[in-house]
């Protein structure tokens, strides 16, 4: 059989030569090259994932939705902790109970943390970068943020405690999802 | 439901979509690269016998599943083998019904003591029954990829 | 020696072939309240260790245990996936509760099946992807291989495999939380459409939505608890050849394996007269009569037999998924076998309602993973 | 309490890029060495273990039963367990319940990843780690969670990039002393601040590579352990912990559930002082920020002091507390599941003095493996002494 040559892993165990080998002590796996796979030296079999989901918006998730709709950023309320929390959901993880009730957030904030990304999802690289950030909503309890993208703003004066506020698609153009929200921008 | 809200109505219950955007290249492995070249390039099947477990790996194996021993040696076997069980399929990958069903077998190849799937064809489901014996319809040499496609389907001899 | 292990509290939810007005979490949230009210305990104070039981794929999220632990009351605390049936999931809190490290466990599973746009699509996913998934193949394929293989060598016939769907999906009647109950005569099979024959599509358990959550206690613990414990005698599982080459079609001895473990634990040593009652993985109609032999309750040349003279019926000599199975409850993904498991405690405890044997002490729970797995979990239970 | 639990034999393959073996050979090969290593034999074996992260690298649904059969599933009883890139370490917590429980002598633990499938790149598998509704839609990237958990990191403690960078040298470097790794190239703290910018202030070599690869460890209750060797390495404690998924509520300069594990841990082997009380730590380090946070979640030292540790030579392989002797997931690769079980490979080696030129300086009788994963809210620790 043609193995592939990259790699033999027995002689770089063994170099260099005059100290003693570490364990492991024969750690195979022949490591394939670019090559290997453009020139078919290896034989592949090649799957795309037909995997597509309906997923229940549930109560909590289907009324943040609805709310991005209409232009407005709604939270939940524990009684038991005190605590305004965003992203909804119907239950307080910390008490373990249903939430309160809920409350309309203000659709500004700060920035608690972030980053400039150059590099796509699918590893694609970008020239001007991304901007996502946590974003701690007014109006819920300190600390609670949600992740979402910035913009309207020099990437490089981007500064962790900066005020944000939201700035949404069009009325008519919202489809009740978490980019009826384009991007945040400098308050 | 434990939950102090619900939803009353019908519209408010809705969905988000989406997928598992997965896309894969698999490499046959160490034994099936061999197995598969072989063949691709010499019409030739082969196994791997456990001289521990006494078992013949159709495709081969690096390793024996049962004792998890090292697998050395190569032997020919097939190409006819016996037919150990069919079934008629109906329904596709997209859980639709298919226009035209498709016989389906698991296969011993002489030599084998392991069974191979594959697909049946040249026979109705009535002339079909266990220890039959079959044989492999290749592709032709040029189309040949290094898969078990290369292998067009098996009919009884 | 350690202590003995009880089930000290059971939760489900409805189970439904949709259940558009939930999300996943507030499902799961849903079981989890009721098993935690059954039990008596407050999850954030009371619970060591949590296993939840998921597979991405069904989920249709990477690394799914990451939204798992606050619809359970587990938010920072002992948490993790086992990536099997329900049942691996009680073997492994059964198996921590052992250690002695901790009292109290839970263990969660649920089916949110409705989602999955394209079921066969993901299925086809566990298939191997160098010799098996190029010849693009519906995974039914592999049920129909196997029954055709059993039918032969045990002479079961095809329509004693369609009395067990019948005999299911009847008994499901009865089950207020039951989602694929219906009256169904063998005529009807006459009508079924093929999928991979022999298999029809009424041999096939149809998906629906729906939770579970069980509690584990140690001995002591549980005598604290207000709850009726049931003791867990057994736990056993094991797996044969995932690759389609190299399994025996004839009889998953996986099962049997995973029996002989709990059994030996159990202490049982003629599973055919110890046990009042089963509840066994009936994914496929066929696998149900498989199963009863490979876990020593019936010889592969009777049970067929057994079927048609209602040996297995609810007023049976043995009674076997009085609860109506996965065929009448429905097919829940790696739920399935603590659906099994949550019935059969009812059962034990003597909840069942309209189910309620006159006899039933002691049983057997048994799940398998479904095609193409080789892969089965058994409990033993005992009041 | 439960029984006692060692770990007696250990394997692993080399970490590559791309494998041509199967995930299943991968793991083949791994066991069989740590099989050969303690001189067992599979018929030995109670049960098996089996760890893997998404079944999206691999491709393959139910990955744990595709890959059973090479992890020497066949006939016994298996199970695999699962928490992203806590895996790795939790297997063998998991393994650890399975014998320390009573119901088995011993145990085979398998970690695997074969990330190379996933293509074109297998960082796109981590989309759909993210929530599907509230997150998916912004098309996040994994960088991107890094990222902002590390710039939130360095503004919290006012830390620079070379403070963290120091990490990356120390692991990338040690990394060229072992056999299986995949890194071969020394590196400098200017190399580190020069490479291609990916998701400030994440850099390229702030990041360890995408691998291939798989290891395994053998498992033994007391009686065992003391038959077929003469130095076990004895499981003292393990911890686990899962924090909210709501990871945009949580403060991300620190990770709680690390400490909650590693409290857990501690606890059960009977560490008051993990400071004095643990001579070499292997610490999670996908990202070179992420040792430093593990540090101090491990309570190695105090919040915020593990930069000046690193930078005082103190985690140097010949410091007073080697941290990643190993050379980490930053030097050896990270086929994820298999890499934090590396970690606890590596304890074993250097507790048992056996780690030829990767052998730590000081005396070392007791160490902590560490891993993390999910949506930044999974900590896995395991105590290892001798």
């Amino acid at each position: 059989m043609a193995k592939p040559k990259a790699q033999s892993p027995k002689s770089e165990v063994q170099s260099p030569k005059s100290a003693p080998a570490a364990p492991p002590y024969h750690p195979i796996a022949h490591g394939l090259s670019d090559d290997d796979f453009k020139h078919g030296k290896v034989c592949t079999t090649r799957w795309t994932a037909d995997a597509r989901y309906a997923w229940d918006r549930g109560v909590a998730i289907g009324r943040y939705l609805d709310g991005l709709k209409q232009g407005k950023l709604l939270g939940v309320r524990c009684a038991k902790c005190a605590r305004i929390m965003i992203p909804p959901r119907a239950f307080c993880e910390w008490c373990f109970k249903p939430v309160d009730g809920w409350v309309e957030l203000e659709d500004t904030g700060v920035v608690n943390t972030f980053s400039l990304c150059y590099v796509t999802w699918d590893v694609k690289r970008v020239k001007e970068p991304q901007v996502p950030a946590v974003i701690e909503i007014d109006g819920a309890s300190r600390g609670m943020g949600i992740m979402h993208l910035l913009g309207g703003v020099d990437p490089k004066k981007v500064f962790c405690g900066m005020k944000v506020k939201a700035v949404w698609k069009p009325a008519a153009e919202r489809e009740g999802a978490i980019t009826d929200i384009l991007y945040w921008k400098p308050l | 439901m434990a939950l102090k809200e619900r939803i009353n109505l019908p519209g408010e219950a809705r969905t988000w979509y989406g997928e598992l955007p997965v896309q894969s290249l698999y490499t046959a492995g160490d034994a099936g690269d061999r197995f598969l070249k072989t063949l691709k390039e010499k019409d030739q099947f082969m196994g791997s016998p456990c001289t521990a477990c006494g078992e013949v790996y159709v495709p081969p194996k690096l390793y024996c599943e049962k004792c998890m021993a090292e697998l050395k040696d190569w032997i020919k076997v097939g190409p006819d083998g016996a037919l150990e069980s069919w079934t008629e399929v109906h329904v596709g990958l997209d859980g639709k019904r298919l226009a035209q069903a498709q016989l389906v077998g698991l296969i011993r190849l002489d030599g084998a003591t392991t069974s191979m799937v594959h697909l049946l064809a040249g026979a109705e489901p009535n002339d079909l029954c266990i220890g039959m014996r079959m044989t492999p319809v290749m592709k032709p040499a040029a189309k040949r990829e290094g898969a078990i496609t290369d292998i067009l389907h098996f009919r009884p001899k | 020696m350690s202590e003995r292990i009880a089930v000290v509290g059971i939760g489900a939810t409805q189970f439904r072939t949709i259940t558009p007005d939930v999300s996943y979490k507030e499902l799961m949230f849903d079981a989890a309240v009721r098993a935690y009210d059954n039990a008596g305990i407050d999850p954030r104070r009371d619970v060591d260790t949590f296993v939840t039981c998921a597979e991405d794929y069904i989920e249709g999220t990477s690394i799914f245990d990451e939204y798992v632990p606050d619809q359970l009351g587990a938010a920072l605390k002992q948490v993790h996936t086992i990536t099997g049936d329900g049942l691996h999931g009680v073997a492994a809190a059964v198996m921590q509760l052992r250690t002695g490290r901790f009292s109290l466990a839970v263990v969660e599973a649920h089916s949110k099946a409705s989602n999955i746009l394209t079921p066969d699509g993901v299925a086809a996913c566990a298939q191997d992807p160098v010799y098996v998934r190029p010849l693009c193949l519906n995974s039914h394929f592999i049920a129909g291989l196997e029954m055709n293989r059993f039918c032969a060598e045990s002479g079961v016939t095809p329509g004693q495999c369609a009395q067990v769907a019948v005999k299911n999906r009847g008994n499901a009647l009865s089950n207020p939380i039951a989602g694929q109950a219906a009256k169904l005569t063998l005529e009807d099979f006459r009508h079924a459409r093929p999928v991979a024959l022999p298999l029809t599509e009424l041999d096939v358990a149809q998906s629906v939505d729906g939770a579970v959550v069980v509690v584990l206690a140690t001995e002591s613990r549980a005598r604290e608890l207000r709850t009726k414990p049931v003791w867990l005698t057994g736990a056993g599982w094991c797996n044969g050849s995932p690759n389609l080459e190299t399994r025996d079609w004839a009889s998953p001895k996986y099962v049997t394996t995973a029996a002989a473990m709990a059994y030996k634990q159990a202490g049982i040593t003629d599973p055919r007269h110890y046990f009042d009652f089963a509840e066994v993985d009936d994914t496929y109609t066929y696998k149900e009569l498989q199963h009863l032999v490979a876990l020593g309750l019936a010889n592969a040349c009777d049970v067929g037999r057994d079927v048609e003279l209602g040996k297995t019926a609810t007023k049976g000599k043995r009674p076997v998924n009085v609860s109506g199975g996965a065929l009448g409850m429905g097919h829940m993904y790696e739920c399935i076998g603590l659906a099994r498991l949550y019935c059969a405690v009812q059962q034990l405890r003597g909840e069942a309602g309209m189910q309620q044997l006159d006899k039933a002490r002691t049983a057997v729970v048994q799940a398998w993973r479904g095609v193409p797995t080789a892969s089965a979990a058994v409990l033993t239970l005992a009041t | 309490m439960g029984n006692r639990v060692a770990i007696v034999g250990v394997g692993m393959t080399k970490f590559v890029r791309r494998a041509l073996e199967t995930g299943k050979e991968l793991s083949w090969l791994a066991s069989k060495m740590a099989l050969d290593s303690c001189g067992m034999t599979m018929d030995q074996i109670g049960c098996v273990a089996l760890g893997t992260a998404p079944d999206t690298f691999d491709g393959v649904h139910m990955k744990g039963e595709y890959l059973s059969d090479g992890a020497g599933c066949w006939g016994k009883p298996y199970m695999r367990s699962y928490v992203g890139g806590g895996t790795g370490v939790f297997s063998v917590a998991q393994g650890w319940y399975h014998v320390a429980s009573g119901m088995f002598d011993t145990c085979l633990v398998v970690c695997e990843e074969k990330m190379s499938t996933f293509q074109p790149h297998a960082q796109a598998a981590f989309l759909t780690i993210f929530d599907h509704t509230t997150e998916r839609p912004l098309k996040p990237n994994l960088l991107w969670i890094f990222a902002l958990e590390m710039n939130r990191y360095m503004t919290a403690y006012g830390l620079k990039k070379e403070d963290i960078a120091r990490v990356a040298v120390k692991n990338k470097n040690n990394a060229l002393d072992h056999p299986a790794a995949q890194i071969a190239a020394p590196v400098t703290i200017e190399d580190v601040l020069n490479s291609e910018v990916l998701a400030w202030p994440v850099q390229r070599l702030d990041v360890s590579p995408v691998s291939d690869g798989a290891v395994a460890v053998i498992l033994a209750n007391e009686s065992v352990a003391r038959r077929v060797t003469d130095k076990p390495v004895w499981i003292e404690g393990c911890g686990w912990a899962l924090d909210t998924a709501y990871w945009t509520n949580r403060d991300l300069c620190y990770s709680r559930c690390v400490e909650e594990a590693a409290r857990m841990a501690y606890k059960m082997a009977g560490v008051t002082d993990p400071r004095h009380q643990i001579h070499v730590a292997e610490p999670y380090d996908p990202f070179d920020y992420k040792e430093l946070q593990h540090l101090e979640g491990l309570m190695l030292c105090g919040r915020g002091e593990a930069a000046q540790l690193t930078a005082d030579g103190v985690t140097a392989r010949d410091g007073e507390l080697p941290v990643c002797p190993s050379g980490g997931l930053l030097g050896v690769g990270n086929p994820i599941a298999a890499a934090g079980l590396m970690k606890v490979a590596e304890l074993f080696w250097q507790l048992r003095g056996e780690a030829g030129k990767r052998q730590i300086a000081r005396k070392a009788t007791r160490g902590v493996a560490q891993a993390w994963g999910d949506l930044m809210q999974v900590g896995t620790v395991v105590v290892l002494g001798v």
